[in-house]
């Protein structure tokens, strides 16, 4: 395996920050990883059947937890790299006052009608976040009916940004690059459980050189500016 | 007045060209001529479906088509009915559906043919209900000499429409088509290669010779 | 095998879009496979082209451009819902439309084979006998480019009740209204453990297409059966 | 306009992928259309569903069946494997087998259909001056059916260009492997302000496609002209 | 020894049954019989194209069918030169592949007709580099009679093949088939409904009455 590349296989969220990272990373003199991008579990389920991936980084625990139980990453390796806090954000002309995340009343008012756009809350990870969030702030039976589910956080940021929907719950990095919204509040991170992403090294007859080198700097100092430059906090 | 048939066409298809003059006042106006000579060309140019280079169609004192006057009738405003030397049966129609297609353009026009003596006199009473790929080729070509009657047409374009039929049916049609001429007034081109059938049928026989390549 | 409520309606939902689909595009379909089969004029490459787009691009892609166009800010979407109250987005009927788009080559090139293999010689019988171009067309072209629909029809369907990236790109997955079966198990897809509710609706889905496939064989049979047998 | 070496070489696999994808399953797609379009045997509806499938279920159903079926661990992926040393997880060898069978339905209907149009007397002919079946089906039905081979190609092609869902979720989307134009385009749909790289692939994409649409037209007007002119 | 053609079949199509009974020595036999009768339908059962219900069909010695024995030979293993009703040439090719296209198969026979005089006894030399959609109806079944002796066939069946041909080139052909039969000592069965024709051509008439139905 030493031929071939060190591959990491990301989660799709996580693309923008990471291909920085990775091209930093290989400006050290390194080789170049390369990333393959998709869904979290189109990835976990890849990785269940043998993929040439060295590492994993996960936008969620559980897709990880699979993983460790079947025994196909390497326990010592695992750990949270990155943080990300869950947003309300409205389109950044459209004026949206913050109101109470608790204020059913308000929500209905600030949504007077549209939708919600949000990932997929019972299947994508920000989606069972916002889920958790809401059932948490006790308006959760005031908004099912108004939601609009979306394969992905992008998804529900692109309906922001074009004023399809009048709000939507995305991650705070989402929020960060995409100029066409506007964030209205923070939820609280007692109100879901905390959003990780977890990383560890794949297991491999033979592992590739370059993988802890890689593990390692990630989690240095030229990447954590990169990640909180994105938006992301560090969970070390 | 004009002659019945007054055509006088330059016809070009592929790199068969050829010139066709004909002024006649006859009422069944035999076509022969060697295969190839382009009498099949000349129906078709006829009956407006294929565009003569240049030159002018009239028949019955009605043109067709003139060049110098950009006259050019659409071949389903001719009022032409035409025997292909091929059936050419609409093949998802049933016999009757076949015979009775031209009905519905017909409706403001004379009716000079009515269906069920259309149907005894060719024979094919025990067809009607049949599809017509299972027809013979003898069937098949009464069936579309019927469909063409039945359009009402004011002109009509035989291509070799008795070839495929047998002696018997041959004389019982021959007499037919000879009352449709002398009854109905209705002009005729009749395209043969059997001398017999033309001396019976037509006034005037023209002869197409070989075409000059 | 017994389906959750909230299956039943995806599935009823996913009938229901698929169907429309399918029927709404058949005229559009059928012009189009005329224009591509039977006319000349210019631009008849750039029409094939578009035609065959939905097929080219990811399924996002088509979904984002319907968003920008036929969304509630989008100015085709503006204007259906200003002048005729029409509206698209976050709507069963945008889930339709998606589908449509997804499955329009589909339809398009197996009507527009079903033309091209029409002898002219047919129409010109027909006009010898008095048709004009448009009676021509409806009761000699397109009686004989049946089984060629039917096939198209049967392509679009099947189309449509697979399609779901440009769908939840265009009109999000809302349950009941444009959630269908596919959005549904992709859902599914997304869990760790799915797997049994997956399979579940596959077969479903997989019943559905099976039995219009059955419609369709028998549909073009009987008229098979009308010419031939 | 100016494409990346990253671009570039998503763009030269993309082509390698949709080449070896339409043409490699050329071969079967003429001989399921034959089969559906002439043979008469038990278990032709299935046949017909089994085809369609690929366009009934959503892609990542067929990618992760593909996944659990051809994937490294799965069983006729390890057999593969070990008899001919074929390897297709997480290689373009997988990428051009997920688009091959995506595109499978499409290709299937236009060369059935253009079976179906075919005259079984000009095969009755061939066979009284003495060609046997195989014969009679490669110097006639074969060129008879060509036009359709041609489109079910195209469209085969196109389909391949567009497929990313089965593909990514069989092979994920590794850099100069497996990551093909429309994977990539995916990708850089995840991050805000990616559109112009967006569109820069798209117009790529549809300039494929439009260069094999006019490739197509120009073999079937070759052949119909031959024919007819 | 059996005699040249000894044929006892029944034969169906759709609701079309009819038993046919031939025993005969004749060189060329024709078959006659009105529109529908059957004609075509026994040529393609001797053919292969049409499988009887029941009975036995030799040829020359040779047992082409027999439901007793389970006998069937495949169409292209009879060696029966078929010249259809309707030309039947294929679209694809040009004239002379047309022509050519038996000779692939007739490879290890006895060559009886050479390419080169059945193109000039045709008159279909201009053509050979033609299309065939262009050709005129007698253009298209001149080649087609060309194409079956080229397969260098054993018996050679004819259905109404001068049907389309203008009366010289019909003058011309007929010397040309009676050499085929008196040189090659080759069976043929010649459909036609043109009693001159029949005369000049067959040793043999056999008129096929209307079908009972
Ligand atoms: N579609 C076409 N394209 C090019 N040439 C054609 C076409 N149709 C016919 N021709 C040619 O035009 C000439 C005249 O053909 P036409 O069918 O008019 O002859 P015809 O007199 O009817 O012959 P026949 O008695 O054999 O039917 C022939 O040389 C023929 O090969
Ligand atoms: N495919 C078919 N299916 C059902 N019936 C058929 C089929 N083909 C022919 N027939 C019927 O079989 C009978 C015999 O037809 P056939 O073609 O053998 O007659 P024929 O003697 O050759 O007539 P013709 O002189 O008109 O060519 C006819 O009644 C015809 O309608
Ligand atoms: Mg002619
Ligand atoms: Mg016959």
């Amino acid at each position: 395996a030493d031929e071939a590349p060190l591959t990491v296989f990301a989660a799709a969220s996580l693309k923008g920050a990471l291909d920085t990272v990775a091209s930093d990373y290989a400006a050290t003199g390194r080789a170049a990883p390369r990333v393959a991008y998709a869904a979290t579990s189109a990835l976990a389920r890849q990785i269940e059947q043998g993929a040439p991936a060295d590492v994993f980084l996960s936008a969620d625990s559980a897709w990880m937890d699979t993983l460790q139980n079947a025994n196909l990453v390497e326990p010592a390796t695992r750990h949270d790299l990155l943080r990300n806090t869950l947003v309300l954000v409205a389109p950044a002309d459209a004026g949206t006052p913050a109101f109470a995340l608790g204020d059913a009343g308000a929500w209905t008012g600030a949504l007077a009608g549209g939708r919600l756009a949000v990932a997929r809350v019972d299947g994508v990870p920000a989606g069972r976040y916002a889920r958790a969030a809401l059932l948490h702030l006790g308006v959760w039976s005031t908004l099912e009916e108004s939601l609009a589910q979306t394969d992905d956080v992008r998804q529900a940021l692109m309906f922001v940004a074009r004023g399809e929907a009048p709000l939507g719950i995305v991650y705070r990095t989402d929020a960060l690059a995409e100029p066409k919204v506007r964030e209205l509040a923070a939820f609280p991170a007692a109100s879901h459980a905390a959003i990780v992403y977890p990383v560890a090294a794949v297991k491999r007859s033979d592992a590739h050189r370059d993988t802890a080198a890689f593990l390692a700097y990630l989690q240095g100092d030229a990447a954590a500016a990169v990640f909180r430059e994105a938006g992301f906090d560090l969970a070390r | 007045m004009s002659a019945v048939f007054d055509i006088d066409v330059s016809l070009a298809r592929g790199d068969f060209r050829r010139q066709v003059q004909v002024q006649s006042d006859a009422r069944v106006l035999a076509l022969t001529g060697v295969s190839g000579a382009g009498k099949t060309s000349l129906l078709q140019a006829i009956a407006g479906l294929l565009r003569p280079r240049a030159g002018r169609i009239a028949v019955a004192g009605r043109t067709l088509f003139d060049s110098a006057e950009r006259i050019d009738l659409p071949a389903h405003r001719r009022h032409i009915g035409f025997v292909f030397q091929d059936a050419r049966l609409f093949p998802h129609l049933a016999v009757r559906a076949n015979l009775g297609y031209g009905a519905r353009f017909a409706k403001d026009r004379t009716p000079r043919f009515a269906f069920d003596d259309v149907v005894a006199l060719l024979g094919i009473a025990p067809l009607l209900a049949r599809r017509t790929v299972n027809l013979s080729g003898g069937e098949a070509q009464r069936v579309a000499i019927g469909r063409a009657l039945l359009s009402q047409p004011d002109l009509l374009l035989l291509d070799e429409p008795l070839a495929s039929l047998d002696q018997a049916r041959r004389e019982e049609l021959i007499p037919y088509l000879q009352r449709v001429r002398d009854d109905s007034g209705l002009p005729m081109i009749y395209v043969s290669h059997v001398a017999d059938e033309v001396r019976r049928m037509a006034d005037t026989v023209l002869a197409l010779d070989a075409a000059l390549r | 095998m017994t389906l959750s409520p909230g299956e039943l309606e995806a599935i009823a939902l996913s009938l229901k879009v698929a169907l429309v689909a399918a029927f709404a595009s058949l005229p559009f379909g059928i012009a189009a496979g005329w224009l591509l089969a039977r006319a000349r004029f210019p631009g008849k490459s750039v029409l094939d082209a578009l035609v065959h787009l939905p097929l080219v691009l990811p399924p996002v892609v088509i979904g984002y451009a319907l968003l920008v166009t036929f969304g509630a800010r989008g100015s085709v979407g503006m204007w259906l819902q200003q002048t005729f109250g029409i509206t698209l987005a976050f709507k069963w009927t945008g889930a339709a439309l998606a589908s449509a788009i997804m499955g329009f080559p589909l339809l398009v090139r197996a009507i527009r084979l079903a033309f091209e293999a029409i002898d002219p010689k047919l129409e010109q019988a027909a006009a010898t006998l008095g048709a004009n171009a448009p009676w021509r067309f409806v009761t000699v072209s397109l009686p004989l480019a049946w089984p060629g629909i039917v096939a198209g029809l049967v392509l679009a369907f099947a189309k449509a009740l697979g399609e779901f990236g440009a769908t939840i790109t265009f009109v999000s997955a809302i349950p009941g209204e444009t959630q269908t079966l596919s959005a549904a198990i992709y859902g599914l897809m997304q869990v760790p453990g799915g797997e049994d509710a997956i399979w579940r609706l596959a077969i479903v889905a997989i019943a559905i297409s099976f039995a219009a496939i059955l419609a369709s064989e028998w549909l073009a049979r009987r008229q098979r059966g009308r010419r031939e047998a």
